[in-house]
Protein backbone atom coordinates (compact mmCIF):
# COMPACT_ATOMS: atom_id res chain seq x y z
CA UNK A 1 0.00 0.00 0.00
CA UNK A 2 2.77 2.26 0.65
CA UNK A 3 4.76 1.47 -1.70
CA UNK A 4 2.11 1.89 -4.44
CA UNK A 5 1.18 5.32 -3.00
CA UNK A 6 5.15 5.95 -3.32
CA UNK A 7 5.44 5.13 -6.78
CA UNK A 8 1.85 7.02 -8.11
CA UNK A 9 2.33 9.66 -5.30
CA UNK A 10 4.10 13.51 -6.80
CA UNK A 11 5.51 16.30 -4.64
CA UNK A 12 2.81 18.97 -4.84
CA UNK A 13 3.27 22.28 -2.96
CA UNK A 14 0.30 24.28 -2.45
CA UNK A 15 -0.08 27.61 -0.95
CA UNK A 16 -3.21 29.15 -0.98
CA UNK A 17 -2.43 33.65 -0.01
CA UNK A 18 -5.42 36.20 0.73
CA UNK A 19 -5.67 38.28 -3.11
CA UNK A 20 -4.17 41.53 -2.05
CA UNK A 21 -0.84 43.55 -3.57
CA UNK A 22 1.44 42.86 -0.24
CA UNK A 23 1.20 38.89 -0.40
CA UNK A 24 2.24 38.28 -3.74
CA UNK A 25 5.54 38.64 -3.00
CA UNK A 26 5.26 35.22 -0.37
CA UNK A 27 3.87 33.42 -4.08
CA UNK A 28 6.71 34.60 -6.18
CA UNK A 29 9.36 33.41 -3.26
CA UNK A 30 7.61 30.19 -2.39
CA UNK A 31 7.85 28.94 -6.53
CA UNK A 32 11.31 30.12 -6.21
CA UNK A 33 12.19 28.16 -3.68
CA UNK A 34 10.54 25.41 -5.42
CA UNK A 35 12.11 25.50 -8.77
CA UNK A 36 15.53 26.54 -6.85
CA UNK A 37 15.27 23.15 -4.54
CA UNK A 38 14.33 21.69 -8.52
CA UNK A 39 17.38 22.45 -9.81
CA UNK A 40 15.82 24.70 -12.36
CA UNK A 41 18.61 27.45 -13.40
CA UNK A 42 18.78 30.92 -12.43
CA UNK A 43 17.14 32.19 -15.36
CA UNK A 44 14.68 30.02 -14.89
CA UNK A 45 13.44 30.43 -11.66
CA UNK A 46 13.41 34.07 -12.24
CA UNK A 47 11.32 33.03 -15.42
CA UNK A 48 8.65 31.37 -12.81
CA UNK A 49 8.97 33.98 -10.23
CA UNK A 50 7.51 36.49 -12.86
CA UNK A 51 5.50 34.16 -14.38
CA UNK A 52 3.87 32.91 -10.66
CA UNK A 53 3.37 37.10 -9.72
CA UNK A 54 1.86 37.79 -12.90
CA UNK A 55 -0.72 35.45 -12.48
CA UNK A 56 -1.21 36.37 -8.78
CA UNK A 57 -1.48 40.32 -10.27
CA UNK A 58 -4.01 39.30 -12.53
CA UNK A 59 -5.91 37.68 -10.01
CA UNK A 60 -5.97 40.72 -7.60
CA UNK A 61 -7.35 42.91 -10.79
CA UNK A 62 -9.94 40.80 -11.70
CA UNK A 63 -11.10 40.03 -8.21
CA UNK A 64 -12.71 40.56 -5.06
CA UNK A 65 -10.00 42.02 -2.46
CA UNK A 66 -11.77 39.28 0.36
CA UNK A 67 -10.91 36.07 -2.31
CA UNK A 68 -8.01 33.76 -1.79
CA UNK A 69 -5.53 32.62 -4.44
CA UNK A 70 -4.49 29.26 -4.74
CA UNK A 71 -1.05 27.93 -5.68
CA UNK A 72 -0.72 24.22 -6.49
CA UNK A 73 3.27 23.42 -7.81
CA UNK A 74 3.61 20.04 -9.39
CA UNK A 75 7.20 19.23 -9.34
CA UNK A 76 7.04 16.55 -12.11
CA UNK A 77 10.17 14.60 -13.50
CA UNK A 78 11.92 17.40 -15.66
CA UNK A 79 9.10 20.33 -14.86
CA UNK A 80 7.20 22.37 -12.46
CA UNK A 81 3.54 22.67 -13.21
CA UNK A 82 1.80 25.77 -11.58
CA UNK A 83 -1.78 26.00 -11.25
CA UNK A 84 -3.25 29.23 -10.20
CA UNK A 85 -6.98 29.77 -9.21
CA UNK A 86 -8.80 32.44 -7.88
CA UNK A 87 -12.50 31.31 -7.78
CA UNK A 88 -14.58 34.21 -7.42
CA UNK A 89 -17.02 32.56 -5.40
CA UNK A 90 -18.71 35.10 -2.74
CA UNK A 91 -18.56 37.57 -5.47
CA UNK A 92 -21.59 37.92 -8.43
CA UNK A 93 -19.87 38.12 -11.71
CA UNK A 94 -21.47 41.70 -12.35
CA UNK A 95 -19.83 43.10 -9.08
CA UNK A 96 -16.07 42.40 -10.33
CA UNK A 97 -14.05 45.36 -11.04
CA UNK A 98 -14.61 46.33 -14.61
CA UNK A 99 -10.80 48.14 -14.85
CA UNK A 100 -9.37 44.65 -14.14
CA UNK A 101 -10.62 43.10 -17.10
CA UNK A 102 -7.48 41.49 -18.30
CA UNK A 103 -4.03 42.29 -18.38
CA UNK A 104 -2.40 42.44 -21.67
CA UNK A 105 0.94 42.82 -20.33
CA UNK A 106 1.36 40.26 -17.35
CA UNK A 107 -0.18 37.82 -19.58
CA UNK A 108 1.97 38.35 -22.21
CA UNK A 109 4.77 38.02 -20.18
CA UNK A 110 3.35 34.51 -18.56
CA UNK A 111 2.97 33.00 -22.47
CA UNK A 112 6.60 34.26 -22.95
CA UNK A 113 8.59 32.89 -20.21
CA UNK A 114 6.22 29.45 -19.45
CA UNK A 115 6.87 26.64 -21.96
CA UNK A 116 2.97 25.98 -22.03
CA UNK A 117 -0.06 28.06 -21.00
CA UNK A 118 -3.75 27.15 -20.59
CA UNK A 119 -5.44 30.14 -19.18
CA UNK A 120 -9.30 30.32 -18.48
CA UNK A 121 -11.20 33.79 -16.74
CA UNK A 122 -14.87 33.70 -16.69
CA UNK A 123 -17.19 35.93 -14.43
CA UNK A 124 -18.49 32.86 -12.72
CA UNK A 125 -15.88 31.09 -12.20
CA UNK A 126 -12.76 33.07 -11.56
CA UNK A 127 -9.46 32.90 -12.64
CA UNK A 128 -7.82 29.47 -13.82
CA UNK A 129 -4.66 29.17 -14.95
CA UNK A 130 -1.98 26.26 -15.56
CA UNK A 131 1.58 26.52 -16.60
CA UNK A 132 4.53 24.55 -17.38
CA UNK A 133 8.29 25.18 -17.29
CA UNK A 134 10.39 22.41 -18.45
CA UNK A 135 13.92 21.98 -17.18
CA UNK A 136 15.46 21.32 -20.66
CA UNK A 137 15.91 24.75 -22.38
CA UNK B 1 18.31 31.54 1.76
CA UNK B 2 18.07 35.51 2.31
CA UNK B 3 15.10 37.36 2.03
CA UNK B 4 16.38 41.02 1.39
CA UNK B 5 15.07 44.24 2.20
CA UNK B 6 10.99 43.84 0.70
CA UNK B 7 11.04 47.56 1.13
CA UNK B 8 11.49 49.91 -2.34
CA UNK B 9 13.68 52.61 -1.77
CA UNK B 10 12.62 55.35 -4.50
CA UNK B 11 14.00 58.86 -4.49
CA UNK B 12 15.20 61.66 -7.31
CA UNK B 13 17.53 64.37 -7.47
CA UNK B 14 18.16 67.11 -9.95
CA UNK B 15 21.15 66.58 -12.53
CA UNK B 16 21.50 69.87 -14.61
CA UNK B 17 17.76 70.27 -16.23
CA UNK B 18 17.09 66.75 -16.13
CA UNK B 19 15.71 64.91 -12.99
CA UNK B 20 16.84 61.33 -12.13
CA UNK B 21 14.70 58.81 -10.50
CA UNK B 22 16.95 56.26 -8.59
CA UNK B 23 14.79 52.70 -8.05
CA UNK B 24 16.05 50.46 -5.42
CA UNK B 25 14.56 46.69 -4.42
CA UNK B 26 11.79 44.89 -5.97
CA UNK B 27 9.07 47.15 -8.00
CA UNK B 28 6.12 44.53 -7.77
CA UNK B 29 2.03 44.92 -8.16
CA UNK B 30 2.83 45.87 -4.25
CA UNK B 31 5.68 48.52 -4.71
CA UNK B 32 5.19 50.30 -7.98
CA UNK B 33 2.40 52.52 -6.57
CA UNK B 34 5.83 54.25 -4.73
CA UNK B 35 7.39 54.57 -7.74
CA UNK B 36 4.31 55.68 -9.47
CA UNK B 37 3.87 58.73 -6.69
CA UNK B 38 7.77 59.71 -7.47
CA UNK B 39 7.25 59.70 -11.49
CA UNK B 40 3.44 61.66 -11.24
CA UNK B 41 5.14 64.10 -8.88
CA UNK B 42 7.33 65.17 -10.47
CA UNK B 43 5.64 65.29 -14.07
CA UNK B 44 3.06 67.38 -12.16
CA UNK B 45 5.58 69.55 -11.39
CA UNK B 46 6.16 70.49 -14.72
CA UNK B 47 9.72 68.08 -15.03
CA UNK B 48 9.81 66.20 -18.43
CA UNK B 49 13.31 65.30 -18.66
CA UNK B 50 14.23 61.94 -16.39
CA UNK B 51 16.15 59.23 -15.93
CA UNK B 52 15.21 56.43 -14.24
CA UNK B 53 18.05 54.41 -12.62
CA UNK B 54 16.92 51.17 -12.40
CA UNK B 55 20.43 49.70 -11.77
CA UNK B 56 19.90 48.48 -8.27
CA UNK B 57 16.46 47.01 -8.91
CA UNK B 58 16.17 42.87 -9.15
CA UNK B 59 12.36 42.30 -10.22
CA UNK B 60 10.10 44.07 -12.58
CA UNK B 61 6.92 42.90 -12.76
CA UNK B 62 4.19 44.27 -15.41
CA UNK B 63 2.75 46.87 -12.79
CA UNK B 64 6.33 48.15 -12.42
CA UNK B 65 6.64 48.56 -16.65
CA UNK B 66 3.25 49.58 -16.83
CA UNK B 67 4.95 52.66 -14.31
CA UNK B 68 7.00 53.58 -16.88
CA UNK B 69 4.90 53.55 -19.56
CA UNK B 70 2.70 55.41 -18.04
CA UNK B 71 5.67 58.19 -17.11
CA UNK B 72 6.93 58.35 -20.43
CA UNK B 73 3.24 58.46 -22.38
CA UNK B 74 2.54 62.22 -19.90
CA UNK B 75 6.12 63.19 -20.58
CA UNK B 76 6.26 62.87 -24.45
CA UNK B 77 2.62 64.88 -24.48
CA UNK B 78 5.40 67.64 -22.92
CA UNK B 79 7.56 67.49 -26.00
CA UNK B 80 9.82 65.46 -22.58
CA UNK B 81 11.96 62.08 -22.63
CA UNK B 82 12.15 59.07 -20.35
CA UNK B 83 15.46 57.18 -20.22
CA UNK B 84 16.20 54.33 -18.66
CA UNK B 85 19.44 52.81 -16.77
CA UNK B 86 19.49 48.82 -16.45
CA UNK B 87 22.50 46.90 -16.56
CA UNK B 88 20.77 43.59 -15.32
CA UNK B 89 20.57 40.93 -17.56
CA UNK B 90 16.87 39.83 -16.48
CA UNK B 91 15.27 42.90 -16.38
CA UNK B 92 16.79 43.81 -19.86
CA UNK B 93 15.37 40.45 -21.16
CA UNK B 94 12.20 41.38 -19.79
CA UNK B 95 12.36 44.45 -21.55
CA UNK B 96 13.39 42.96 -24.86
CA UNK B 97 10.42 40.57 -24.09
CA UNK B 98 7.76 42.97 -24.39
CA UNK B 99 9.09 45.28 -27.07
CA UNK B 100 9.74 47.65 -24.86
CA UNK B 101 13.69 48.36 -26.02
CA UNK B 102 12.19 50.08 -28.83
CA UNK B 103 9.59 52.35 -26.59
CA UNK B 104 12.21 53.43 -24.08
CA UNK B 105 16.20 54.54 -24.11
CA UNK B 106 17.85 52.13 -22.27
CA UNK B 107 21.72 52.70 -21.05
CA UNK B 108 24.38 50.68 -19.28
CA UNK B 109 25.12 53.95 -17.33
CA UNK B 110 23.55 57.08 -16.00
CA UNK B 111 25.82 59.33 -17.88
CA UNK B 112 25.16 58.00 -21.24
CA UNK B 113 21.16 57.97 -20.35
CA UNK B 114 21.55 61.76 -19.20
CA UNK B 115 23.53 62.43 -22.25
CA UNK B 116 21.13 61.24 -24.70
CA UNK B 117 18.09 63.70 -23.36
CA UNK B 118 19.30 66.75 -24.60
CA UNK C 1 -22.13 42.11 3.67
CA UNK C 2 -18.84 43.05 2.08
CA UNK C 3 -18.63 45.30 4.94
CA UNK C 4 -18.99 42.88 7.76
CA UNK C 5 -16.98 40.26 5.90
CA UNK C 6 -13.84 42.68 5.59
CA UNK C 7 -13.99 43.54 9.15
CA UNK C 8 -14.01 39.60 10.67
CA UNK C 9 -12.19 38.47 7.82
CA UNK C 10 -8.00 38.01 9.03
CA UNK C 11 -5.52 37.47 6.68
CA UNK C 12 -4.39 33.69 6.26
CA UNK C 13 -1.43 32.25 4.46
CA UNK C 14 -1.55 28.42 3.86
CA UNK C 15 0.92 26.14 2.85
CA UNK C 16 1.16 22.60 2.24
CA UNK C 17 4.39 20.74 1.66
CA UNK C 18 5.29 17.03 1.21
CA UNK C 19 6.81 15.82 4.76
CA UNK C 20 10.40 15.40 3.61
CA UNK C 21 13.74 17.03 4.51
CA UNK C 22 13.89 18.99 0.97
CA UNK C 23 10.82 21.15 1.19
CA UNK C 24 11.26 22.84 4.92
CA UNK C 25 12.99 25.64 3.28
CA UNK C 26 10.28 26.27 1.36
CA UNK C 27 7.99 26.83 4.85
CA UNK C 28 10.90 28.58 5.75
CA UNK C 29 11.27 30.80 3.62
CA UNK C 30 7.43 31.52 2.90
CA UNK C 31 6.92 32.15 6.62
CA UNK C 32 10.33 34.30 6.72
CA UNK C 33 8.20 36.33 3.70
CA UNK C 34 5.33 36.42 5.53
CA UNK C 35 6.54 37.77 8.55
CA UNK C 36 8.85 40.51 7.01
CA UNK C 37 5.48 41.78 5.08
CA UNK C 38 4.22 42.44 8.51
CA UNK C 39 7.04 44.32 9.72
CA UNK C 40 8.91 42.02 12.05
CA UNK C 41 12.24 43.37 12.51
CA UNK C 42 15.08 41.18 10.91
CA UNK C 43 15.67 39.14 14.58
CA UNK C 44 12.32 37.87 14.88
CA UNK C 45 11.98 37.18 11.45
CA UNK C 46 15.26 34.62 12.28
CA UNK C 47 12.74 33.14 14.97
CA UNK C 48 9.96 32.74 12.67
CA UNK C 49 12.11 30.86 10.36
CA UNK C 50 13.81 28.59 12.39
CA UNK C 51 10.50 27.88 15.32
CA UNK C 52 8.68 26.75 12.21
CA UNK C 53 11.57 24.80 10.35
CA UNK C 54 11.80 22.80 13.47
CA UNK C 55 8.10 21.97 13.51
CA UNK C 56 8.37 20.61 10.32
CA UNK C 57 11.73 18.77 11.13
CA UNK C 58 9.65 17.36 14.06
CA UNK C 59 6.85 16.19 11.68
CA UNK C 60 9.26 14.93 9.26
CA UNK C 61 11.17 12.79 12.39
CA UNK C 62 7.39 11.41 13.60
CA UNK C 63 5.89 11.17 10.20
CA UNK C 64 4.78 8.89 7.50
CA UNK C 65 7.29 10.36 4.17
CA UNK C 66 3.55 9.85 2.03
CA UNK C 67 2.48 12.50 4.62
CA UNK C 68 2.04 15.95 4.04
CA UNK C 69 2.65 19.16 6.48
CA UNK C 70 0.31 21.95 6.61
CA UNK C 71 1.49 25.30 7.89
CA UNK C 72 -1.24 28.04 8.35
CA UNK C 73 0.01 31.57 9.80
CA UNK C 74 -2.60 34.11 10.47
CA UNK C 75 -1.97 37.88 10.13
CA UNK C 76 -3.09 39.17 13.76
CA UNK C 77 -3.08 42.53 15.24
CA UNK C 78 0.74 42.52 16.08
CA UNK C 79 0.99 38.76 16.34
CA UNK C 80 2.12 35.63 13.94
CA UNK C 81 -0.14 33.03 14.67
CA UNK C 82 1.59 29.70 12.97
CA UNK C 83 -0.08 26.43 13.29
CA UNK C 84 1.24 23.36 11.40
CA UNK C 85 -0.23 19.95 11.68
CA UNK C 86 1.18 16.80 10.12
CA UNK C 87 -1.87 14.69 10.21
CA UNK C 88 -0.67 11.03 10.56
CA UNK C 89 -4.15 9.66 8.56
CA UNK C 90 -2.62 7.19 6.14
CA UNK C 91 -0.19 5.39 8.92
CA UNK C 92 -1.18 3.48 11.88
CA UNK C 93 0.24 4.53 15.18
CA UNK C 94 2.39 2.05 15.64
CA UNK C 95 4.06 2.24 12.35
CA UNK C 96 5.81 5.38 13.29
CA UNK C 97 9.21 5.34 13.32
CA UNK C 98 10.35 5.01 16.77
CA UNK C 99 13.28 6.62 16.27
CA UNK C 100 11.97 9.94 15.79
CA UNK C 101 9.89 10.11 19.35
CA UNK C 102 10.41 13.57 20.23
CA UNK C 103 13.48 16.05 18.71
CA UNK C 104 14.23 17.72 22.61
CA UNK C 105 16.32 20.03 20.89
CA UNK C 106 13.64 21.25 18.16
CA UNK C 107 11.34 21.47 21.02
CA UNK C 108 13.17 23.40 23.06
CA UNK C 109 14.45 25.86 20.20
CA UNK C 110 10.62 26.41 19.63
CA UNK C 111 9.67 27.12 23.06
CA UNK C 112 12.84 29.73 23.13
CA UNK C 113 12.27 31.48 20.45
CA UNK C 114 8.37 31.81 20.63
CA UNK C 115 6.19 33.79 22.36
CA UNK C 116 3.45 30.97 23.41
CA UNK C 117 3.50 27.20 22.08
CA UNK C 118 0.82 24.55 22.39
CA UNK C 119 2.07 21.34 21.04
CA UNK C 120 0.29 18.21 20.71
CA UNK C 121 1.89 14.95 19.20
CA UNK C 122 -0.07 11.33 19.64
CA UNK C 123 0.26 8.42 17.40
CA UNK C 124 -3.25 8.41 16.28
CA UNK C 125 -3.62 12.14 15.15
CA UNK C 126 -0.38 12.98 14.64
CA UNK C 127 1.35 16.97 15.28
CA UNK C 128 -0.40 19.62 16.04
CA UNK C 129 1.54 22.40 16.98
CA UNK C 130 0.32 26.43 17.01
CA UNK C 131 2.96 29.08 18.30
CA UNK C 132 2.86 32.59 18.38
CA UNK C 133 4.99 35.49 17.70
CA UNK C 134 4.38 39.18 19.29
CA UNK C 135 5.15 42.09 17.46
CA UNK C 136 6.52 43.95 20.44
CA UNK C 137 9.14 42.13 22.48
CA UNK D 1 13.74 39.64 -2.56
CA UNK D 2 16.02 36.99 -3.29
CA UNK D 3 16.67 33.35 -3.48
CA UNK D 4 20.43 32.58 -2.35
CA UNK D 5 22.04 29.46 -3.62
CA UNK D 6 20.43 26.76 -1.61
CA UNK D 7 23.10 23.79 -1.95
CA UNK D 8 25.81 23.96 1.21
CA UNK D 9 29.13 23.96 1.09
CA UNK D 10 31.53 21.52 2.64
CA UNK D 11 34.90 21.09 2.77
CA UNK D 12 38.38 20.62 4.68
CA UNK D 13 42.16 21.42 4.66
CA UNK D 14 44.41 20.26 6.87
CA UNK D 15 46.05 23.08 9.10
CA UNK D 16 49.37 21.82 11.18
CA UNK D 17 48.47 18.55 13.24
CA UNK D 18 44.37 19.75 12.99
CA UNK D 19 41.55 19.89 10.15
CA UNK D 20 39.64 22.92 9.42
CA UNK D 21 36.15 22.06 7.85
CA UNK D 22 34.71 25.38 6.25
CA UNK D 23 30.81 25.36 5.74
CA UNK D 24 29.00 27.58 4.28
CA UNK D 25 25.14 28.14 3.57
CA UNK D 26 22.41 27.01 5.08
CA UNK D 27 22.44 23.76 7.74
CA UNK D 28 19.02 22.37 8.21
CA UNK D 29 17.26 19.22 8.18
CA UNK D 30 18.07 18.61 4.20
CA UNK D 31 21.90 19.53 4.22
CA UNK D 32 23.07 18.76 7.31
CA UNK D 33 23.29 15.18 6.18
CA UNK D 34 26.09 16.23 3.94
CA UNK D 35 27.80 18.50 6.96
CA UNK D 36 27.83 14.91 8.93
CA UNK D 37 29.70 12.87 5.82
CA UNK D 38 32.51 15.62 6.38
CA UNK D 39 32.66 15.95 10.04
CA UNK D 40 32.38 11.13 10.55
CA UNK D 41 34.51 11.00 7.47
CA UNK D 42 37.66 13.00 9.63
CA UNK D 43 37.14 11.02 12.72
CA UNK D 44 36.90 7.62 10.73
CA UNK D 45 40.30 8.27 9.42
CA UNK D 46 42.02 9.15 13.08
CA UNK D 47 41.40 12.91 12.71
CA UNK D 48 40.20 14.42 16.76
CA UNK D 49 41.91 17.87 16.67
CA UNK D 50 38.69 19.72 14.25
CA UNK D 51 37.92 23.37 13.99
CA UNK D 52 34.84 23.72 12.23
CA UNK D 53 34.57 27.34 10.27
CA UNK D 54 30.87 28.43 10.72
CA UNK D 55 31.68 31.76 9.38
CA UNK D 56 30.31 31.79 5.95
CA UNK D 57 26.78 30.00 7.29
CA UNK D 58 23.85 31.80 7.61
CA UNK D 59 21.14 29.59 9.28
CA UNK D 60 21.57 26.30 11.61
CA UNK D 61 18.62 24.01 13.05
CA UNK D 62 18.62 21.55 15.59
CA UNK D 63 19.74 18.73 12.95
CA UNK D 64 22.87 20.90 12.27
CA UNK D 65 23.11 21.14 16.06
CA UNK D 66 22.69 17.62 16.34
CA UNK D 67 26.19 17.31 13.89
CA UNK D 68 28.28 19.15 15.89
CA UNK D 69 27.20 18.09 19.22
CA UNK D 70 27.67 14.14 17.38
CA UNK D 71 31.22 15.18 16.74
CA UNK D 72 32.39 16.69 19.21
CA UNK D 73 30.75 13.49 21.63
CA UNK D 74 33.21 10.83 18.99
CA UNK D 75 36.24 13.19 19.32
CA UNK D 76 36.59 13.61 23.00
CA UNK D 77 36.15 9.57 23.06
CA UNK D 78 39.88 9.77 21.37
CA UNK D 79 40.85 13.28 23.25
CA UNK D 80 40.06 15.39 20.79
CA UNK D 81 38.36 18.46 20.86
CA UNK D 82 35.85 20.28 17.67
CA UNK D 83 36.67 24.30 18.59
CA UNK D 84 33.93 26.19 16.40
CA UNK D 85 34.68 29.73 14.53
CA UNK D 86 31.32 31.97 14.24
CA UNK D 87 30.65 35.60 14.12
CA UNK D 88 27.45 35.38 12.87
CA UNK D 89 24.61 37.22 15.96
CA UNK D 90 22.14 35.05 15.07
CA UNK D 91 24.04 31.62 15.06
CA UNK D 92 25.99 32.99 18.23
CA UNK D 93 22.37 33.62 19.38
CA UNK D 94 20.97 29.65 18.82
CA UNK D 95 24.59 28.53 20.29
CA UNK D 96 23.83 30.72 23.49
CA UNK D 97 19.88 29.38 23.83
CA UNK D 98 20.97 25.85 24.01
CA UNK D 99 23.83 26.25 25.90
CA UNK D 100 26.11 25.21 23.79
CA UNK D 101 28.73 27.70 24.18
CA UNK D 102 29.80 25.80 27.51
CA UNK D 103 30.59 22.71 25.70
CA UNK D 104 31.95 24.18 22.62
CA UNK D 105 34.48 26.09 22.02
CA UNK D 106 33.60 29.05 20.13
CA UNK D 107 35.98 32.03 18.45
CA UNK D 108 35.50 35.05 16.57
CA UNK D 109 38.97 34.14 13.79
CA UNK D 110 40.05 30.70 12.61
CA UNK D 111 43.27 31.71 14.21
CA UNK D 112 41.99 31.95 18.08
CA UNK D 113 40.24 28.40 17.17
CA UNK D 114 43.24 26.82 15.82
CA UNK D 115 45.92 28.25 18.82
CA UNK D 116 43.43 26.83 21.99
CA UNK D 117 43.47 22.95 20.68
CA UNK D 118 46.71 22.68 21.62
N1 LIG E 1 4.94 46.51 -25.58
C1 LIG E 1 4.27 47.64 -25.32
N2 LIG E 1 4.64 48.77 -25.90
C2 LIG E 1 4.02 49.93 -25.63
N3 LIG E 1 3.02 50.05 -24.76
C3 LIG E 1 2.59 48.95 -24.17
C4 LIG E 1 3.18 47.68 -24.40
N4 LIG E 1 2.55 46.77 -23.64
C5 LIG E 1 1.61 47.43 -22.97
N5 LIG E 1 1.61 48.74 -23.29
C6 LIG E 1 0.76 49.79 -22.72
O1 LIG E 1 0.94 49.77 -21.31
C7 LIG E 1 -0.28 50.01 -20.63
C8 LIG E 1 -0.59 48.88 -19.68
O2 LIG E 1 -0.66 47.66 -20.42
P1 LIG E 1 -1.43 46.35 -19.92
O3 LIG E 1 -0.79 45.85 -18.69
O4 LIG E 1 -1.46 45.43 -21.07
O5 LIG E 1 -2.93 46.81 -19.67
P2 LIG E 1 -3.77 46.79 -18.31
O6 LIG E 1 -3.36 48.04 -17.58
O7 LIG E 1 -5.19 46.79 -18.78
O8 LIG E 1 -3.44 45.56 -17.56
C9 LIG E 1 -1.33 50.18 -21.71
O9 LIG E 1 -1.54 51.54 -21.89
C10 LIG E 1 -0.71 49.55 -22.96
O10 LIG E 1 -1.14 50.16 -24.13
N1 LIG F 1 22.25 21.62 25.30
C1 LIG F 1 22.80 20.41 25.04
N2 LIG F 1 24.01 20.13 25.51
C2 LIG F 1 24.60 18.95 25.26
N3 LIG F 1 24.05 17.98 24.51
C3 LIG F 1 22.84 18.21 24.02
C4 LIG F 1 22.15 19.43 24.26
N4 LIG F 1 20.96 19.36 23.63
C5 LIG F 1 20.91 18.16 23.04
N5 LIG F 1 22.04 17.46 23.27
C6 LIG F 1 22.38 16.14 22.75
O1 LIG F 1 22.30 16.20 21.34
C7 LIG F 1 21.74 15.02 20.81
C8 LIG F 1 20.51 15.33 19.97
O2 LIG F 1 19.53 16.00 20.77
P1 LIG F 1 17.99 16.06 20.45
O3 LIG F 1 17.80 16.78 19.18
O4 LIG F 1 17.32 16.63 21.66
O5 LIG F 1 17.52 14.55 20.37
P2 LIG F 1 16.89 13.78 19.12
O6 LIG F 1 18.06 13.38 18.27
O7 LIG F 1 16.17 12.62 19.77
O8 LIG F 1 15.94 14.70 18.42
C9 LIG F 1 21.42 14.12 22.01
O9 LIG F 1 22.48 13.22 22.12
C10 LIG F 1 21.40 15.08 23.20
O10 LIG F 1 21.84 14.44 24.36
Amino acid sequence: MSEVRAQTAQDVVFLRIPAKAEWVVVARLALATVASRSDFPIEAIEDIKLAVAEACTNAIAQGDAAGQIEISCSIEQAALRVHVRAPSGAVAGDHRRADGASSGLGLFLIRSLMDTVEFDADASHGMDLVMVKRLSN
Amino acid sequence: MSVGNMDIKVSEREVGKAHVIDVGGEIDVYTSPKVKDVVSGLIDRGTYQLVINLEQVRYIDSTGLGVLIGGLKRVREHGGTVNLVCTNPQIRKIFDITGLVKIFGIFDTEAAALKALS
